[in-house]
């Protein structure tokens, strides 16, 4: 079916489009290509990049298991509880970075509100890979949470409600008709995660500390570089772009298959 | 088995078992029912658009809590103000009036999907659904999505989806509503067959006399979130009062013993017709319909292909619209049967060429070709 | 000077921790981030010393410090956040003053506003420089009432590599960075001295942390900052010696 | 209707919940309530206030005008053109902060692409307040635009057909249908775009600069009281998070009319 | 203003201008479509679930691109594979066969959206609005919300909102689906009132024959993507061939000229019956239908109230189903019409009863109760 947009909306459209990505054609154009190679080739690059996958995975993974149940809760509550719920999972996402660290360090740290009984309990999360992923989690979450959430809320109930005509308890109706639906959703809200944890600089810092190899991801190998030669804080910023682009792009073709036609009913 | 023993109270049969009781409230919608099901039988709801059909429909299967009363399921409280059981624990299957068909899932995988959720192996679980695709007249669409289906093909897709479960109480919302008019006869037959196995109890939401007719066995008129008729559809469609059903759905009907593959003892005259479904079974219980329209008056039993004639007085000429309503009352039945009331309707122009009174003897005379007969 | 001569004698005491057979446990150093570039480099004058870097401001690195950072060695970029981590009790009473950094102006390399020095030719002009509250802003305030002259500048970072970063674009047209920070960029910036500069010198001290259960070992990297070795490194860099 | 949840997801849900809200609870433990009327009555602090709403509502305001249409725009597109554009849009958010204010920087910046040519016509950006708008604006909007295209996509285009045939043209069916309907995923990507608009802190810093008055926004002068004492950073930090919640919780309840009852069709 | 002459081609009426023409297709859904619309016809489009009818619709408002052929509106090419006018351009109102209503405005603001995107003012809109609203007896729920209301009151505001717009070309998809009984009848001539206007173009996709026959002019009937027959109701229901209409349509049809209210002279008779809608004007072109079930045959004119007796000669006998159907062909008529068959269904018995046999010279008896009379 077609539905025309006006035509002057493309011209709307097309500038936010070049105001969102000029910026980065301008870093491609001035980023050293040359010197990629054996900038990353560097143990300290390699280190970052292999340190910001797993820990980017396990914090998109976390935030997935957490976070998409925690959507589905806000989504079936009454506006009242559900605006209250969706500002605190929001409040995360607001944090200046630094205070985002700091927070995380008063609840998690040694000292901290819950630290201190982990710590009691031989659980020490600061200045650990563990810390990185939490500060990450952190951040993330609330991304999935928030675009998962408005996916379920325009949805409505509809098929759950003829799956239990049908049978399904709650729990299949979840796994068979919420979730294979909700699939799009699913993938860009954990896409979107992916990409803020990939990003993620200040709570990372602040919370887990930048240590080569433990702690250090590429945001924050940027950040160094930056304080000896800005060209090659650049050159690792475009190799974390890239990696960015691949995720999005990979997440946005697996989801091809289940979104194609849709519209037409 | 379906028990007949129907009265025309509330609760139109003492069956041991009532499969489902109704007796609540959902002020939002504006209704107020009261409903009692036997086991095993299947009640036609009926009723003007908005009267609160779906609503019941919704208050049985779960969908919709109530305010105050109570639910029951074969005799389990499944719905009060403070208690409600989930709609997937309660066996109903239902089947709304939009299909809501999952559109990740293929046409056949929909079908098969509430023997899935319920543990039955994939390739069961296929075959069933294929089979109950066959059954709807959508075989072909099997692997299709369901987003590639005209409206009808979906309707029959969600029949077919909520029919594979095999629940022990079916809710169906205009089933029919959708179909083509060269399908719907064998949906409805094919419904028919489903529910008229054993204990399979059904509330059948329609708008179709024909579909009360040959598919339930109750009729339940609802009328501004009311039910305000109920009993073995033979005895609501006849009962004068409702302005609904007066309206639309009068008929002439009567009860007797089926005598031949398509004649029936009624009224102590053999009257033969067409049977709506299978050949009658000599000696059970059937059903004469024919429309008063269908009646024609004779002073003396005539020649010609008409085959039935009932000797009948005269009791009432009234006016309705174009035409006249006349009611007569069958002479007594050698075999006992009290007297029973037809109406004939006829053009204002015959009445005078006939120059019909009160009282007066007449025949009445159906051709058979218009007589419908059930095997209920 | 008491620093000075401990220095040079802890100095020599390194070489024969150096000898030991049993490698010393892994010492984890919180450094300020300017010191990313040289401290590697003077950790590898002592292979041996197995030694972990976590670069970062140095106010983060005393909040980190304080909710419990498994740190050994804390070394900031000037005394005022080394202050309030002594009076946390957060690092051992004795700082070590291993570098001094001095400030500079520095402009783009095409000079496009023709600025000369800290004087008339920056009326006008975009000038950047550190805000008050961070070492390098204080510095700059000191150094501005020394030479009698208000500054406005277009805007005060809270980082010292943000200023830079502005000249070295060409987004500002001069700004007062550390002599480490202008030689980093030096194909990119010109810098003037400015005359007094060395008169604001900004120290860096290191002192080991309170908590640490590897004192000995954040003891040996601290003697090991002021070894003539690391000095050049440092010096190499642009810090100022001591 | 009722489409009750399977219990297990509480449990996760919960976690995520309190995982997601601890953090926020330890700050407020910590945090010298009583300095805070005195710390608030500071210029600077005010002025940062003052600055930070400004420019939050502005390029909020500017991510809606021109971000509603982008996002109008990708959720119309076919799977192939739409994943392109919706992976460039989520770049920016992806960006460690300080790299999104270099890119910005070589932009827009006065030797930057467009910069250079915005300079010889005596437009200057760098230091001003319109710079720390365009920072915000430039990691923000991807939020909205996400948001609304997701919401978008999920709904499809029924409604709009249907307008069209009643004689409706695009222009109208945008204001009469489209914008309506979406009223509540239009607020809540506003509330998002806002909400990381007022906690940004690295594009600012390294694009616009920090000067009390113009440019320097909360999430800067927080960093900056930061040096000299954790306490009261934290304090403001407390500002702004209250100021996040007003907005997120205000948003909720404006849209809370449109919302109610929709689910049970 | 109707013209009536019509022809059996597909293209029934040469009149000036085509409202409507498509030469179409469109693979995915298996449909290849010619047909061309008189301006001022209604035509009905019947055929299977899954035939296409939706689909012929969606070309003409729009809402599906051709893969190949030509669409075009007022002999205004709308559509092509190349070219398309955008929907809102082609002033064609669509009824779909769901409600689709704008959950965000109130049932009045639905019914007045299409006045107001047009320019009409709010208050003159609402006035409007609220008159298409009663019109189809949603009247008290102006200022609920879509989503307050059943599935039929959804499906009659639906309607009402398409209607208030006025189009030229009006396309309907099932709009008395979800009706109920008693409301269909009122909504049908509500219908037939607005179609009934000059010039107005529509195309009513139904399963049910009562709509084609009250509400439309032509029929158009579609089989597996394709129009197989095309023309007046009349001719398109008498003629044999398609299977579709065969089983389901099965009717008698005679064309005459009004002699009364309620009587019309058709093949050398004059008929009495029951008019659908108002009453005959007398001179004007009149139909004739009844059921073939409605036929008694008598070998000599009976007496009785069936007021209409046809002479005719039986020309076939046929078995079908339970049935034996009797094909007559009417006494050559004074008039000069040529002679026209009837059919009548009877049962076996009946037949071997009157002993009737091919040639043989019968009177055709129906009632006038059973006998449809419409005006066109
Ligand atoms: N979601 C709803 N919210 C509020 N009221 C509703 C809702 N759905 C229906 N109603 C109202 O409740 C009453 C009963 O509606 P219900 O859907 O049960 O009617 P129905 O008998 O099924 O009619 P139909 O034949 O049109 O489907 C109607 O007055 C209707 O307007
Ligand atoms: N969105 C779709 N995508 C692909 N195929 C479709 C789609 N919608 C319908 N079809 C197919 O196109 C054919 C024509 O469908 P259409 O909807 O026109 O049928 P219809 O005559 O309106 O039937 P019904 O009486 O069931 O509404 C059918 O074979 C159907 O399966
Ligand atoms: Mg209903
Ligand atoms: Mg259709």
């Amino acid at each position: 079916m077609t539905a025309p947009l006006p035509r002057s909306l493309w011209i709307l459209g097309a500038t936010a489009l070049a105001f969102l990505t000029v910026p980065l054609v301008a870093v491609g154009i001035r980023v050293p290509w040359q010197d990629l190679p054996s900038l990353l080739s560097t143990a300290a690059a390699l280190d970052a990049l292999q340190l910001s996958l797993i820990t980017c995975l396990a914090s998109t993974a976390i935030s997935f298991v957490l976070g998409v149940p925690l959507a589905l809760l806000i989504s079936r509550l009454a506006t009242t509880p559900a605006t209250i719920l969706r500002t605190m999972v929001t409040l995360p996402m607001v944090l200046p970075p630094v205070v985002a660290g700091l927070a995380l360090l008063m609840a998690l740290g040694r000292r901290g509100v819950l630290g201190a009984t982990f710590e009691r309990w031989g659980i020490e999360i600061g200045f650990t890979t563990a810390a990185v992923v939490i500060a990450q989690s952190f951040v993330a979450m609330p991304f999935l949470v928030v675009a998962v959430e408005g996916a379920l809320r325009s949805t409505g109930v509809r098929h759950e409600v003829v799956a239990a005509t049908l049978g399904s308890s709650p729990l299949s109706t979840l796994f068979r008709v919420t979730l294979p639906r909700m699939a799009p959703a699913l993938a860009s809200g954990a896409a979107l995660c992916f990409a803020r944890a990939l990003g993620e600089f200040g709570a990372t810092l602040t919370f887990a500390g930048s240590l080569q190899g433990v702690t250090r991801t590429m945001p924050l190998e940027i950040y160094l570089q930056r304080e000896s030669d800005t060209a090659s804080a650049l050159a690792l910023s475009v190799v974390l772009i890239m990696v960015a682009i691949i995720i999005l792009a990979a997440t946005g073709w697996l989801t091809r298959r289940s979104d194609r036609g849709r519209h037409a009913h | 088995m379906r028990t007949d023993q129907a009265s025309a109270s509330m609760s139109p049969a003492d069956s041991p078992v009532r499969a489902v009781q109704i007796d609540a409230r959902v002020s939002s919608r504006g209704v107020d029912v009261q409903l009692d099901v036997p086991k095993g039988r299947v009640v036609a709801v009926m009723g003007p658009n908005g009267a609160g059909k779906s609503t019941i429909l919704a208050m049985v299967s779960g969908l919709l809590r109530l305010d105050s009363g109570e639910v029951h399921l074969h005799e389990r409280l499944v719905s009060s103000a403070e208690h409600h059981v989930a709609v997937h624990r309660r066996r109903v299957a239902l089947l709304e009036q939009r299909p809501t068909l999952f559109e990740h899932l293929s046409v056949a995988d929909n079908v098969a999907f509430g023997l899935r959720v319920t543990g039955t192996g994939r390739r069961a679980a296929r075959t069933a659904a294929l089979r109950q695709l066959s059954a709807v007249g959508c075989a072909e669409f099997a692997d299709r999505r369901s987003w590639e289906l005209s409206g009808g093909q979906a309707q029959r897709v969600a029949l077919a989806r909520a029919l594979a479960t095999d629940p022990e109480v079916v809710l169906l919302d205009e089933p029919l509503a959708a179909l083509d008019v060269a399908a719907a006869p064998a949906i409805r037959s094919l419904l028919r067959t489903l529910l008229d196995q054993d204990d399979r109890t059904a509330l059948l939401v329609t708008h179709d006399v024909l579909d009360a007719l040959v598919l339930a066995d109750d009729l339940a008129l609802v009328e501004g979130g009311r039910v305000t008729v109920y009993g073995p559809v033979h005895d609501a469609l006849t009962r004068p009062g409702s302005g609904f059903l007066a309206d639309l759905l009068d008929l002439n009907l009567l009860e007797g013993v089926a005598v031949g593959a398509s004649s029936v003892r009624a009224g102590g005259t053999v009257i033969t017709g067409v049977t709506q479904t299978d050949a009658l079974q000599v000696g059970a219980r059937a059903t004469v319909i024919f429309a008063p329209a269908a009646v024609a008056v004779h002073l003396a039993a005539p020649g010609g292909s008409p085959r039935n004639q009932l000797a009948a007085t005269i009791s009432a000429i009234e006016s309705r619209g174009g035409l006249v309503r006349l009611t007569a009352v069958l002479a007594p039945d050698p075999d006992g049967t009290i007297a029973r009331h037809l109406s004939a309707d006829l053009t204002q122009s015959a009445i005078v060429a006939l120059d019909l009174q009160i009282g007066q003897q007449i025949q009445l005379v159906v051709k058979a070709a218009q007589v419908t007969l059930f095997d209920r | 000077a008491t620093l000075a001569t401990s220095l040079t004698a802890c100095g020599s005491d390194s070489a024969p921790a150096a000898n030991q057979d049993s490698r010393p446990a892994p010492v984890t150093v919180f450094a300020a981030a300017s010191l990313t570039t040289v401290f590697p480099r003077i950790a590898e004058l002592e292979p041996e010393l197995d030694v972990r870097f976590s670069f970062d401001g140095s106010a983060t690195l005393v909040d980190q410090l304080a909710a419990g950072a498994p740190a050994d060695l804390l070394a900031t970029a000037d005394e005022t956040t080394m202050d309030r981590a002594t009076a946390g009790g957060l690092v051992l009473d004795d700082p070590m003053i291993f570098a001094t950094n001095e400030l500079t102006l520095i402009v783009p390399k095409d000079n496009p506003g023709k600025i000369t020095g800290v004087n008339q030719s920056l009326d006008g002009k975009k000038l950047v420089v550190c805000a008050p509250e961070v070492p390098c802003g204080r510095a700059t305030q000191r150094l501005a009432k020394k030479l009698g002259v208000t500054l406005t500048p277009v805007s005060e970072e809270s980082k010292v590599t943000d200023v830079r970063g502005k000249v070295e674009s060409g987004e500002a047209d001069a700004g007062i960075v550390y002599t480490t920070d202008a030689a980093v960029v030096s194909d990119r910036v010109r810098a003037f001295s400015i005359p007094g500069a060395e008169n604001v010198l900004n120290n860096y001290p290191a002192a080991a942390v309170a908590a640490s259960d590897n004192q000995p070992t954040a003891r040996q990297f601290l003697l090991l900052l002021a070894s003539p070795g690391a000095q050049r490194i440092l010096q190499d860099a642009g810090f100022g010696a001591p």
